[in-house]
């Protein structure tokens, strides 16, 4: 029976290989990231300082984004080819996400108070994002609220694949609705339109947030397969 | 007297006739098959057995009282297995039975014997909800040794089991009423139960109409 | 069209179903003046809140059961198994749903946007949003009901997966009636609503479908 | 106590269930501020409501299942049949069930009154309140619960029975509470609530336990 | 090519293994018997039959391909008789039946014929819900004449029936195959299908261990 249950040692001994650089290099980043972010950039002439909660605000917001359509993918490789590996993936993915997205609201609502005078509105932005938070918890329970582990991801798999229409909204909701929120700058087809001075430690910080995600989701994937073969061995244990 | 009886029993149900006339009579190591067709009525006579459901006429006596006059030792004396399982997914088979038995007052010593003697032992631990048909049905008739009643309603209890498993049924049953246990059973196949008095209700239709 | 004739047929034999829908939505907004206190001009102005967010309440609890009874007495393997389109099978279940809970919920808002004190202009606002916005529920329940078949706790869990995808729903209908309180152009939310409502129609019966095939395995 | 120890078994064995019931009771309380805007004093204002007909809705739909599954797997005929009292099984799932999502919603108010803007000052009694009106909660719906066992649509049907006895736990709850933010006295409210849970607790667990006897008939 | 064949079928359920390597072969006119002990695997391999599981490894071809390629012409020529019942109690039995026909594309008219086939025709109209475990079972089973197919898949389908109706079952099977029909049945119990193969679950798990 081992060929279903067997280790995926392959990609164990992968996961262990790329964890270290990942973690140092993640620091590093991070650590000249937030140098550029907090001394070397300049302060908005506008805004002040209050202008480096962007540094931590738009990266996490990318990674909440990010996370949510990695594990759509994951989930779309899972339900179509059955891919074991891609509902750990999956898996390891959403608490990840959740936090990330968490970090932008609270961010985005700390900046709103000096920006916009208030904590939150109800925007078309920000209402998606909270909606994005509230798929991420729903897709953590529904995967835990089944008896068989293996029903649990197949139906929150689909969950996800479902809520995917709504990174499109968040998106270009910005561009859609007249919104509070700022369209975006960064990522857009005619490039870049803020100055180099702030994007050098933005980007930084994204490549930063990013490297953290690979170190923890190949943790969390490790910690899974093991909880998984445990299981197996008490199955058989068990008897039958 | 003897000490379990039924006399002139008439079962309505749904606002229908079920059957009307039915009597029995069980005593201390006695057994009782009940038989007939398809709807003829065995699982209502055993539900009005265990005081699940009410005759509309006629009465049913344990140890010489009225089985409906309020909690007496009759609650005690009977074990009823019916057509559902009762059995929690969630738990392990063990502790499934366990429940059973401790409602019952019964030490939770009897169960991993219980289980053996259904030859569900290896079982114990896994979840229920893992178990087939027969094994789950297995898990609900090992609830009778693990805390002892005098009397047994059995609803075709072979439902589900394999050959092997009946056997193992009989014996448990040939064991209890050599203990002085009585034992009332539906069935369509053969059980082979030793001197059972037996009660074809559609034998008792026909006469009826 | 065999499902949308059982369906039917189920609801007739089952009789007092939408009477309930009803009963339940205007005993969850008539708790509200109790709750609040029955100040005109505060009920006046969270009312369309509360009509929303109880019909929301509403769809919701019986969106549970839509297709519960199946998958536990067998019918659903056999509905997954019948060689007609199971997507079909689902939007006709929808359908039903939606015209025994939806619409009982349009025809009793009028007399509960009296009771909240609401002025008359709005109404036609109102039960236009109720119109785009209840079968839109009924759709993305549907996913919802069909995902937590087999869980434990299917009710609240429900609830978990299905509110937060129902908020968008709730705040473009109240913005579109607040904004007609407040004699503002109300197209721009029915549209977004429309909107919702075609996205929804486009994919609920196949996400449903989905759900319930890995829910049979 | 063998039931006691049998639901505390399965609640933990099941898992997230209280994490799930303090779920839907935060985002039921969260959809508030999306319906009626999220104006400070407006939202506390028609706090306590809001929280209190949230708790309500929340102990409802997590009652529905009390008796359910025992009764669709055959246990509850067990039950009914044990030699054991059926008024004790009963009271020990209350118990159980207001360990589990009563106790929450309790730990849980404060940050949803936060949320709300509510005045720190009224959080004792809004707890008070909520530590005596939630076991009134639980021990009317078991009675609610156990009267439509085997009813069709039971989710809708429960709703109907059991809020109308709710609606006078509601008054007092948001009664005491708008009196201490208006610093007026709350210890008649309180007293109140107190009652109804002692006359809940006589009568509840009998009611429950006829009603279960006459279910699996 | 046989018209319906598994080969090297491995089966996963809740991340445990329930069997591996089956393989079963069928042509027109034939029937497989599944047998052995409780959870040998019975009600898996008919759901994998089905195409209600997925198989961990291994196909299974319809007419030469494999079912789980989409809808095809599998699912219009399978009907399963599963444990559970698939009848709404608020509904009569000739709607029940009905329904199932008609979602199969099959006219009405085949339902009277149906229910006379399995003894209930006297039934027609009665609520479901009044029905015993028995007749119960036979409305089930009268699905499958009310909706040709092919293939039927029938798990343990005596369970509940009286010997009466038993015989009107194998009577059925029998005519089914004479038309170039196809059976796979589970069962703990002799059916008396005449020529059919018979696969043992329970010596294969002894022979892979
Ligand atoms: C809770 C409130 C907020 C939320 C949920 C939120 C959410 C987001 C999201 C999801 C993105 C990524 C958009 C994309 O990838 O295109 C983003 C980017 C951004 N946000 Fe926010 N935000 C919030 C508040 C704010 C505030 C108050 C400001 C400052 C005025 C702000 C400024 C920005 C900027 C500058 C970007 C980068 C846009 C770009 O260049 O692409 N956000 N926000
Ligand atoms: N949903 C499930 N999840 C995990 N394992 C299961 C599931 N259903 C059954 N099993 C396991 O698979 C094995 C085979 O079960 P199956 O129901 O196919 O047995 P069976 O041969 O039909 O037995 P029976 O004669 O008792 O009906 C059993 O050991 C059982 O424990
Ligand atoms: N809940 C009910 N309400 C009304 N009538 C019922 C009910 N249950 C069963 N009946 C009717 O009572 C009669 C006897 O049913 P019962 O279940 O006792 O039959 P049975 O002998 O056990 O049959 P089987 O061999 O099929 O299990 C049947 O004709 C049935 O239609
Ligand atoms: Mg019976
Ligand atoms: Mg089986």
């Amino acid at each position: 029976m081992f060929h279903y249950f067997a280790n995926p040692t392959r990609f164990l001994r992968l996961a262990r290989a790329i964890e270290p650089w990942a973690l140092w290099l993640m620091l590093a980043t991070l650590a000249a990231g937030l140098w550029y972010a907090l001394f070397s950039s300049p302060a908005d002439y506008q805004q002040g300082h209050t202008v480096r909660i962007m540094y931590i605000h738009v990266p996490s917001a990318w990674m909440a984004l990010f996370c949510y359509v990695a594990m759509a993918i994951m989930s779309a490789v899972s339900l179509i080819w059955k891919h074991p590996l891609a509902d750990v993936a999956a898996k390891a993915t959403a608490p990840i996400g959740a936090a990330f997205t968490f970090l932008a609201l609270v961010t985005g609502s700390l900046w709103g108070k000096p920006m916009w005078g208030t904590w939150w509105v109800w925007d078309a932005r920000l209402t998606s994002v909270l909606v994005l938070f509230f798929l991420y918890l729903g897709y953590m329970a529904l995967q835990n609220a089944f008896d068989d582990p293996s029903r649990g991801a197949r139906a929150a798999a689909i969950l996800a694949l479902v809520g995917a229409v709504n990174v499109p909204i968040i998106k270009f909701s910005v561009d859609w609705w007249n919104t509070l929120h700022q369209p975006a700058s960064v990522v857009r087809m005619d490039g870049p339109t803020i100055h180099a001075s702030m994007l050098t430690p933005l980007l930084l910080m994204a490549v930063a947030f990013k490297l953290y995600y690979v170190w923890l989701v190949l943790v969390r994937m490790r910690r899974e397969l093991m909880a998984a073969r445990l299981r197996a061995l008490r199955h058989r244990q068990a008897g039958t | 007297m003897p000490l379990f009886e039924g006399t002139d029993l008439d079962c309505v149900r749904g606002e229908r006739l079920v059957f009307e006339g039915v009597r029995f009579a069980l005593d201390a190591g006695g057994a009782l098959v009940l038989t007939g067709a398809n709807g003829s009525g065995k699982s209502t006579l055993l539900r009005l057995m265990a005081g699940l459901l009410r005759p509309a006429r006629g009465l049913i006596r344990w140890d010489g009282s009225d089985i409906a006059d309020g909690p007496g030792s009759f609650a005690a004396a009977v074990q009823y297995v019916g057509h559902a399982d009762a059995i929690k997914p969630a738990l392990g088979v063990a502790e499934n039975v366990a429940f059973w038995a401790s409602l019952r007052g019964a030490p939770a010593t009897n169960v991993a014997g219980a289980l053996d003697a259904f030859g569900i032992a290896h079982l114990a631990r896994l979840p229920a909800r893992y178990l087939s048909a027969g094994q789950r049905r297995r898990t609900n008739l090992a609830r009778l040794l693990a805390s002892p009643a005098r009397l047994w309603l059995l609803d075709e209890p072979t439902t589900a089991l394999d050959a092997d498993s009946a056997a193992r049924l009989a014996r448990v049953i040939a064991r209890h009423r050599a203990g002085g246990g009585m034992v009332v059973v539906s069935t369509h196949t053969e059980l082979g139960l030793d001197g059972a008095a037996s009660l074809d209700l559609s034998a008792l239709q026909m006469a009826a109409s | 069209m065999a499902v949308l004739r059982r369906e039917l047929a189920l609801v007739h034999r089952q009789g007092v179903d939408s009477a309930m829908v009803i009963a339940f939505f205007v005993i969850a907004v008539v708790l509200f003046p109790f709750g609040v206190g029955p100040e005109p001009n505060v009920l006046a102005r969270i009312g369309p809140g509360v009509i929303w967010v109880a019909a929301l309440l509403a769809a919701m609890l019986s969106m549970e059961r839509l297709f519960q009874s199946d998958y536990d007495d067998g019918s659903l393997e056999l509905l997954v198994l019948a060689p007609s389109a199971l997507e079909m099978t689902v939007a006709a279940k929808i359908l039903v749903h939606w015209l025994t809970t939806g619409l009982p919920l349009i025809v009793a808002a009028p007399l509960l946007a009296v009771m909240m004190n609401m002025p008359t202009d709005v109404f036609p606002v109102l039960l236009a949003t109720l119109a785009l916005g209840t079968p839109t529920l009924s759709l993305i329940g549907a996913v919802g009901a069909a995902l937590v078949l087999g869980a434990r706790r299917g009710g609240v869990l429900l609830s978990l997966l299905v509110l937060p995808l129902f908020i968008p729903v709730l705040i473009f209908a109240v913005g579109a009636v607040d904004a007609a309180a407040a004699d503002l152009p109300t197209k721009a939310q029915l549209l977004i609503l429309g909107g919702l409502l075609t996205g929804a129609m486009a994919l609920s019966p196949w996400a449903a479908a989905a759900a319930l095939r890995q829910a049979v395995e």
